[in-house]
């Protein structure tokens, strides 16, 4: 049989961002590949250490594009117990709302990604016209679509407008309505089962050995969610989901003739099935949280933006579920009005690390359904 | 900071650590620890049936006056015990590597976060010499993240 | 022989079944996406906007009020201070004034922001006391030149002998406290 | 070629006028072929942006009619990076003379027929091999890994759709006694289907699509020619006017094995027996074959429409997926629906 190298360089169509493969193909099987990134390090913790605290937090929405909250808001907790800043209770839940649609927004470009990578282009258009109304939300609240901005330390930029709350409201049913036609057309089409089921399966030792968190994890029925243990989460009630290991049947007449074979536990179709169900959280949350958002300051108004606007001395590291999994961020201030030192620790890392592994054995045609099914963005690895 | 975690710490690490301080705000303990001990602390810290000390969360590293400051923050899946290791390094002078002791067979997950100290802050782990691949070739052997390191932001040329 | 027929009758049921039940659910996928070749229904209408068309695309005031656009500098209440410069990440900004005819008027001689660097964070705007850097809601910014990019807002370079006159009415202006 | 007679005499031109298959030949292919890649190209793209909830193409003429024309100008403005290497060479002649070869044998109605010999059906099955042999020289001559990959992909989805849609073509040959056009044509009426004579030929009818979508990676099969896993297999260094060239072999193929389905099974050019006494009486024999032309073409786009519909909606399958789906589920119905004709035409 031929064996060839083949280099996928940065710039492809199926990759999911500028990095570098080398495949040792054995035919169609691929038998051992080498993973090179850093295309886009930006030296974004370097920047940190030269602009103010505020200039930080800029940079801090700029670690991932898709999920530009969840590096702001993990930034603000770690700053805010350094300096012991007092948050009020209505930003909290406008941070957290602002949270939730950012995992729906994350995951609907996960499952845009993950149609492309199939090839069905329907499914694209479907998806990317949903979270347009995810991002004009953003656009309406926060005035930009994707680099937010709007987090500050002790709260949020702007107060929430009550035409935000019934237009969160009516996204959270147009979601739900959506994702019943996605399930019609997609989830459960016997080429996507085909194409997905028992193909390159995540094993609990390698997640334990690369330190994967996140919808991966999950999928493969670690039940691990750091959302649970957060202070911000308690008042609100939702269960962590995981892959088809528990009951798994399809909606309507096609699920009676739809005992799919079952694909093993953690594999591509697990991966794709978590996220969905995680959208489905997230929308519970978001009804919660809208239902009841406190009234009062949406700010701590004893912080005010100014250029020298020091952080007393010391450090913190805080975490918190994004949409790829757990980031965490540690801070540390030696009482100058800029930043000591800035560093995520981001969940694309650790799958980066364990793609090695999961693609050996695999047939060329998969390794893009692979990439995209572990939603790795290559932006936030390298910083 | 529980002090029975901090008791037990002391009785099993008799010796190898110069002083437990609070990390932060004082959840949980950092232990400050020699260059050299870091390695059998670790093993310690996993096999020991009480803290069963399996995952590292993050490896940071941070140059304040003490030099080079790796802090490890691990944790255990099964105890939900949460520490920070910490251990500093000085660096001899701007451009050359510092030494430092790898951690990869204790905690596997640990060789993505030493790899990208090793090429910014130029820190050896068990002597390898860190292969680049994120920064470009002009600033390579620099070591970027260090203080000693100005950066200017590049003049905007205006192209005729 | 029993056990031979009976697995061969199984493994044909189970063969069977694949095939009906696949091409059920490729029929059904097909079928799911007949109401939007059909147009049933507000939801299934189609959502491009076509941009540059004068009638269905977005313009400026359609945006919603908060939206980042360009910025604009109304520059009768900037005071030239360098705020904004300062805590601006892009470092796109570039503010240099003098003093003006009496000590409470600044002339802001020089007020640009370089858009080809500008990343429309509003750190600048939050930060500014007199507001009077503020953000429009134009997004069309395209230029054909990089010089172009940048947007001057300053009132330009004065001459050497307006500085000179000015200075004189200055001393004027505090020179009678003395002498009174 | 007694349809070239009639518009002669029509023209009044006498009847031996030198030449005259090329005239046939261009006509075919300039009024028929072309056209209708042009019109399936845009009800293609019109189709998919309606099932896409976006507009489609609006920019070229009205609501985006001469989008094709556009396209294709725009190919052919472009000459190919690198100089022809021997393998394209190879591949250009393989392709235009498996394009133009069969032009002759394709059945367009019963006066427009060029040549309806007794094999007269295996012609086009024919150049589909010759169009999939030559995408594969065309893979195996770029020696790049893509390139490589799609050829020997090609090859094998060929051979394995094959195999299905000739027993497909022998169950029909045996329902109608012949493989000539014209006997097949009138072993079926306006409404008298082959397809729905009996369920094996159902069955024929279904092999047979199936077989010709992997025989010619048509778009709900076309794994080995993805775009998306290797950029394009085959096609990574074609550019230009070979790009054209090959979009049109392929689309080619796709309007022939329509054709051929039409002709087999859907009631080739088959008009109301009162609408044909009708013209003859009128002694109109040219709107006679202008009426059968149209109601064929009829029937071949909307097969194709539903074609490309299909794969609009799915997602697009594995290569070795097809590759088994030909010949584990295929392969098998094909020679029951043989088995089944044969008992029935006994009977």
């Amino acid at each position: 049989m031929s064996r060839k190298d083949w280099s996928i360089g940065p710039l492809h169509t199926s990759l999911p961002g500028p990095m570098h493969m080398v495949l040792k193909l054995h035919g169609e099987i691929i038998d051992a590949c080498q993973v090179e990134t850093g295309f886009l390090h930006r030296g974004l913790e370097k920047q940190c250490e030269l602009h103010s605290w505020h200039a930080a937090l800029f940079y801090a929405d700029h670690l991932d594009p898709e999920g530009a909250v969840f590096s702001e808001l993990v930034l603000c907790l770690a700053v805010e117990e350094i300096a012991g800043i007092m948050v009020p209770e209505r930003a909290q839940s406008i941070r957290l709302v602002l949270v939730e649609l950012g995992r729906i927004s994350s995951h609907l470009a996960f499952m845009a990604r993950m149609a492309r990578s199939v090839g069905s282009e329907t499914i694209v258009h479907y998806v990317l016209r949903d979270r347009e109304r995810i991002l004009d939300l953003f656009e309406l609240l926060t005035g930009a679509r994707v680099s937010l901005n709007f987090l500050r330390y002790g709260g949020v930029k702007g107060d929430v407008t009550d035409g935000f709350i019934e237009r969160v409201l009516d996204v959270c049913d147009l979601i739900r309505f959506r994702m019943k036609e996605y399930n019609d057309i997609f989830t459960f089409n016997a080429i996507f089962l085909k194409r997905t089921l028992g193909v390159a399966p995540l094993s609990v030792e390698l997640i334990e050995q690369a330190g994967i968190t996140g919808p991966n994890a999950r999928a493969s029925g670690v039940r691990e969610d750091s959302r649970k243990g957060s202070p911000l989460y308690q008042a609100l009630e939702f269960d962590i989901p995981s892959g088809k290991s528990e009951d798994f049947f399809a909606q309507g007449w096609r699920g009676l003739l739809a005992r799919t074979s079952k694909g093993c536990v953690g594999d591509v179709h697990d991966r794709f099935l978590v996220r969905l169900r995680e959208m489905t959280q997230s929308i519970e949350i978001l009804r919660q949280l809208v239902a009841q958002m406190p009234l009062g300051v949406y700010q701590n108004t004893s912080i005010h933006i100014d250029r020298n606007y020091p952080i007393p001395p010391g450090e913190s590291y805080q975490r918190m579920e994004s949409a790829r999994g757990r980031l965490g961020c540690h801070v540390v201030s030696d009482g100058q009005n800029f930043p000591g030192r800035i560093q995520f620790s981001t969940p694309t890392r650790a799958s980066l690390w364990a793609l090695p592994q999961l693609v050996r054995g695999i047939r060329i045609e998969d390794l893009p359904v692979v990439l995209a099914s572990l939603d790795l963005s290559i932006a936030e690895a390298d910083r | 900071m529980d002090t029975k975690l901090v008791t037990r710490l002391e009785k099993i690490l008799r010796g190898k650590i110069i002083r437990i301080t609070a990390f932060g705000k004082g959840e949980y303990p950092s232990l400050w620890l020699e260059g050299t001990q870091m390695l059998s602390v670790a093993e310690v810290l996993k096999e020991d049936p009480l803290l069963q000390i399996d995952r590292l969360e993050n490896l940071s590293a941070v140059e304040m006056q003490e030099g080079i400051v790796l802090s490890h923050f691990v944790y255990s899946s099964v105890t939900q015990v949460r520490l920070v290791l910490r251990t500093a390094f000085l660096p001899v002078s701007e451009t050359d590597l510092v030494q430092a002791p790898s951690l990869v067979r204790v905690w596997s997950m640990v060789q993505t976060f030493e790899d990208e100290i090793g090429e910014l802050f130029g820190v050896a782990f068990d002597g390898q010499v860190p292969q680049f691949n994120l920064l470009p070739e002009q600033v390579r052997g620099l070591f970027p993240m260090r203080k000693s390191f100005v950066f200017q932001m590049p003049e905007a040329q205006f192209y005729e | 022989m029993m056990y031979f027929r009976r697995s061969v009758f199984i493994a044909l049921f189970w063969y069977l079944h694949s095939i009906v039940k696949s091409s059920l659910s490729i029929a059904g996928s097909c079928f799911a996406t007949l109401p939007y070749l059909l147009r049933i229904g507000e939801s299934r209408k189609e959502v491009t906007d076509g941009y540059p068309d004068p009638i269905s695309s977005k313009t400026a005031d359609d945006l919603p009020p908060r939206s980042r656009g360009l910025l604009f500098n109304d520059i009768e209440r900037c005071t030239g201070c360098g705020d904004c410069e300062h805590v601006c990440p892009a470092g796109c900004i570039e503010v240099a004034s003098e003093p003006g005819a009496h000590d409470s008027r600044i002339w802001v001689s020089v007020f640009d922001v370089d858009f080809s660097r500008c990343v429309f964070c509003g750190l600048c705007v939050d930060i500014c006391q007199p507001m009077s850097l503020v953000h429009t809601r134009q997004y069309e910014g395209a230029a054909y030149q990089l010089e172009d990019l940048v947007a001057s807002f300053g009132r330009g370079q004065v001459t050497e002998e307006q500085r000179e006159k000015w200075h004189l009415a200055r001393q004027r202006l505090s020179a009678p406290q003395e002498g009174a | 070629m007694n349809w070239v007679f009639l518009w002669l005499r029509a023209l009044g031109f006498s009847a031996t006028v030198p030449g005259i298959p090329l005239i046939a030949l261009a006509c075919i292919s300039l009024f028929v072929i072309l056209p209708s890649c042009a019109l399936i190209a845009y009800l293609d793209r019109k189709l998919s942006a309606d099932l896409q909830a976006r507009v489609g193409p609006c920019r070229t003429g009205y609501r985006g009619m001469l989008q094709p024309v556009a396209d294709c100008v725009k190919l052919l403005q472009k000459n190919s990076m690198h100089s022809q290497t021997l393998g394209e060479l190879l591949w250009m002649l393989l392709h235009t003379m498996a394009l133009y070869a069969s032009l002759a044998a394709i059945p367009l109605g019963s006066l427009a027929m060029m040549v309806d010999t007794q094999m007269s059906v295996f012609i086009p099955f024919w150049s589909a091999l010759v169009l999939a042999l030559g995408t594969m020289l065309l893979g195996l001559g770029q020696y790049t890994t893509p390139g490589w990959l799609g050829g020997i992909r090609t090859a094998a989805q060929s051979l394995a759709g094959t195999f299905p849609s000739l027993i497909g073509i022998l169950c029909v040959g045996m329902h109608a006694g012949s493989f000539r056009w014209s006997a097949l044509a009138a072993s079926q009426g306006f409404l008298h289907w082959t397809m729905f004579a009996h369920p094996f030929l159902l069955l024929a009818f279904v092999v047979f699509v199936g077989g010709g979508l992997v025989l010619l990676a048509i778009a709900p099969l076309d794994g080995g020619l993805a775009m998306s896993d290797i950029h394009g297999g085959v096609a990574v260094h074609v550019t230009g006017r070979q790009l054209a060239l090959f979009q049109f072999g392929r689309f080619y193929g796709f309007f022939i094995w329509s054709v051929m389905t039409v002709v087999l099974f859907m009631g080739a050019w088959r008009i109301p027996e009162s609408l044909r006494s009708w013209f003859l009486a009128l002694d109109a024999e040219v709107c006679i074959s202008v009426v059968e032309l149209t109601w064929l073409l009829l029937k071949t786009y909307v097969l194709m429409l539903f074609i490309l519909w299909i794969a609009r909606a799915n997602p697009r399958a594995r290569v070795d997926q097809i590759t088994d789906f030909s010949w584990g589920v295929l392969g098998p119905l094909a020679l029951v629906a043989l088995v089944g004709t044969a008992f029935w035409t006994m009977v």
